[in-house]
């Protein structure tokens, strides 16, 4: 069944053309990579698909719903990593979490439950203005799993994060999709995308061309 | 396509010129009528004459920013959305804060002879300086940037509001200006008998002449940011087709 | 929403630490260019105390756009889900509680400094209540209209101070009249400041959504 | 308040000359931005 479909789409950013015709489907339960240089649309590709970038022409429809529409039903049910936290700097970890949580109509006990995954616990009372940057993508990934979302669109998780962290976001990622939750995955780093990833497509000059790397028999079916 | 798209635009435009040239003529004969044929008023002399400037440009300054909250409303009905109408938003909206500021003036040249001061804290006259700097904002909300349909719709809701805050900037004002205002001088001087039939005429031909003015100036200012759009949309479209690499789409720029 | 922006306000103190000074200041400054020994600061005090509430106001609703502006928290209001007019109700009320408070206390600093003897007090509480929401919902309004300017902070004041002069006409009358102990005049200004406060709660709740996705 | 009507004509003209100040150059500056738009459309056009 196809979570995301993508048509010819377009989107502009001030008078610069991020995507420039890009087609993508993207079925239930795959971790798809999202490959390309800098600048090649990835961002706005993701921000499309969470309804935060009008189209300009071209179709979308993401969880059932149709973008050109409506692009905010869906909002609710998916959960968008970006270069920014998303977080309020004058709250406390485990205050920012319950946020994102309840914004979303999931149970504070997403939120605990998040912040224990991510080994968020032992700084739970801090602000998060006195967070490290590591800490802070953490945080910005626990918040986005609190929501308990059914599509997930990463982009870059992997920065910023240590060696153990980068390892957990893994396990964590391999462990949603499992559960049935669609991950779309922007990043530089390859190989270690390739190892999680079912699919490989590359973003480039604004539209999206199918990638070589395949997963090995036996985990496009995790 | 493109004769075409050119043989449209000259039919277009071959209804206006003689709007132009009525409202500018017009226009010129209120400026002799006013100041030269019209006769003296009784009691103001020739201050009056001010008041063929005033008059008019009262009425084309609510009239423009009644124009601005319709198309405003029409633009937000999904039914009739169409970016013409923020066009005439956005032009109706600038002539109405030029007619305001002329009004303004007007009045107060006015008020200096006949009143003996520049302003009075009368509640008209408050009301409308309020008007002018409401109108001020709504305009520089519009040059904020954005995407043409992002614009309007955000300046097609802060015409609504602006629009919606007039009568009760009026109602409060007069009633603020009621309380401490008693037996006002300026009320009797402000009464005028133009029972005159030249002046009844140039009254008419004032209001009507800047009345044809305004509609083509706003014809025209529609049709320059529908222009400046077009272009600004071809710019885009060519960035579109560069970066797709695809051959290059040549649609012509229609308005 | 309104418990998370109190909050942050809590924590962070912006507005208890900067903008309330700068309004008592404002107030004393008034007493400097009017001569403080005349009869005439106790006669214009309400005038005075709600310029000086309306200027503060302006700084509030800049720090309430601000904290959604910080780190793509604007973003993840649009991405939470979350109902446009919920959002909306949630950051008026939040500003309504910290402007209240503001207001607390330089009504106190103006009793004290311009020498005024407090007379209906009830007509002052309400008409207070109904100001304030009335100038937080337009402010809140014209904050998210003009939260994708980089002239925001500029721009905000341009917009506001017009639309709430009948707040500031209305405020003013009801507490003069109040203060004078003739309560009974100040209640149709009342009425007035009611209206105002409904009618742009109103508008701001049903535009908000739209608003926030397309400014 | 006694008005001396009769020298009402510099406000007169001050009135007159304003407001066909305004309206004059906000004519030209019309016409002229439209013009050179109308020549780009017809330049993008070819």
């Amino acid at each position: 069944m196809a979570i995301v479909t993508v048509r010819s789409a377009v989107c502009v950013l001030g008078q610069f053309p991020a995507l420039a015709g890009a087609d993508l489907t993207v079925d239930a339960g795959e971790i798809l990579l999202l490959a390309g240089p800098n600048g090649a649309g990835k961002t706005t590709l993701l921000r499309l698909l969470a309804g935060l970038v009008p189209l300009r022409s071209g179709s979308a429809s993401v969880l059932g719903v149709d973008l050109t529409v409506d692009c905010r039903a869906h909002r609710r049910r998916l959960s968008l990593i970006g270069h920014e936290t998303f977080c309020y700097d004058d709250l406390t970890v485990i205050e920012n979490l319950r946020f994102a949580a309840r914004a979303a109509g999931a149970r504070d006990e997403a939120a605990n439950f998040a912040a224990t995954r991510f080994g968020l616990g032992a700084i739970a009372d801090v602000r998060h203005a006195r967070l490290s940057a590591g800490q802070r993508r953490r945080l910005a990934l626990a918040a986005a799993l609190a929501r308990e979302p059914e599509l997930l669109l990463l982009d870059e998780p992997h920065a910023g994060l240590d060696a153990q962290g980068r390892d957990l976001l893994d396990s964590i990622l391999v462990a949603a999709s499992a559960d049935g939750v669609t991950v779309l995955v922007a990043s530089h780093e390859l190989d270690r995308a390739r190892s999680l990833a079912t699919r490989e497509v590359i973003v480039e000059q604004g539209v999206v061309r199918a990638g070589q790397f395949v997963a090995p028999a036996g985990r496009a079916a995790l | 396509m493109s004769k075409q798209a050119s043989g449209r635009a000259q039919t277009v435009n071959a209804g206006r010129p003689w709007l132009g040239l009525t409202a500018f003529a017009g226009v010129s004969a209120t400026f002799v009528m006013g100041l030269v044929v019209a006769p003296k008023d009784e009691q103001q002399r020739d201050a009056y004459r001010l008041l063929y400037m005033h008059v008019p440009a009262a009425w084309l300054a609510y009239l423009a920013f009644t124009v601005t909250a319709i198309a405003s409303a029409l633009y937000l009905v999904p039914r009739t959305r169409h970016l013409r109408w923020d066009y005439l938003a956005g032009a109706s909206g600038e002539l109405g804060v030029m007619f305001t500021a002329l009004m303004l003036a007007g009045g107060s040249l006015w008020g200096k002879p006949v009143w003996g001061q520049w302003w009075a804290w009368e509640a008209r006259l408050t009301t409308t300086a309020i008007l002018l700097f409401l109108y001020l904002g709504y305009l520089a909300l519009r040059r904020i940037g954005g995407s043409p349909q992002q614009r309007a719709t955000r300046s097609a809701i802060a015409g609504l509001i602006a629009f919606i805050d007039v009568p009760i900037v009026h109602f409060s004002v007069s009633w603020w200006a009621t309380l401490h205002q008693e037996g006002s001088v300026f009320n009797d001087k402000m009464q005028l008998h133009i029972r005159d039939g030249v002046m009844q005429f140039t009254l008419l031909l004032a209001v009507a002449s800047f009345t044809l003015l305004y509609v083509w100036m706003c014809m025209r200012r529609m049709e320059l940011l529908a222009l400046d759009e077009g272009l600004a949309e071809r710019e885009l479209q060519l960035a579109i087709d560069e970066r797709s690499n695809r051959p290059a789409t040549t649609n012509p720029v229609t308005v | 929403m309104c418990a998370k922006d109190l909050r942050i306000e809590l924590r962070a103190r912006v507005v208890m630490a900067q903008v309330l000074p700068f309004g008592v200041l404002v107030l004393i400054l008034f007493a400097f260019t009017l001569d403080p020994n005349s009869a005439i600061l106790p006669r214009i005090a309400p005038g005075l105390f709600w310029i000086t509430v309306l200027l503060s106001s302006i700084l509030a609703v800049g720090r309430s756009i601000a904290v959604e502006a910080e780190h793509g928290a604007r973003d993840a209001l649009r991405l939470s889900g979350m109902d446009g007019g919920a959002i909306f109700l949630g950051k008026v009320a939040a500003v309504v509680v910290q402007l209240l408070a503001l207001e607390l206390v330089l009504i106190v600093a103006t009793f004290m400094l311009y020498s005024i003897d407090v007379r209906g007090l009830e007509v002052l509480v309400i008409a207070a209540i109904s100001a304030t929401i009335g100038i937080a919902s337009t402010g809140t309004v014209y904050g998210v209209l003009a939260s994708g300017a980089k002239v925001r902070e500029t721009l905000v004041p341009l917009l506001v101070l017009p639309i709430c002069a009948p707040v500031l006409l209305g405020a003013t009358k009801a507490f003069e009249s109040a203060l004078a102990g003739r309560s009974g005049e100040a209640w149709p200004w009342v009425q007035l400041l009611g209206a105002f406060g409904a009618l742009y709660l109103t508008v701001g709740f049903i535009a908000y959504g739209t608003l926030m996705e397309e400014a | 308040m006694s008005l001396d009507y009769e020298h009402v004509w510099g406000y007169v003209l001050g009135g007159y000359g304003l407001t066909a100040g305004a309206l004059g150059s906000y004519a030209f500056w019309l016409t002229k931005k439209l013009r050179r738009a109308r020549r780009s459309v017809r330049e993008a056009n070819e």
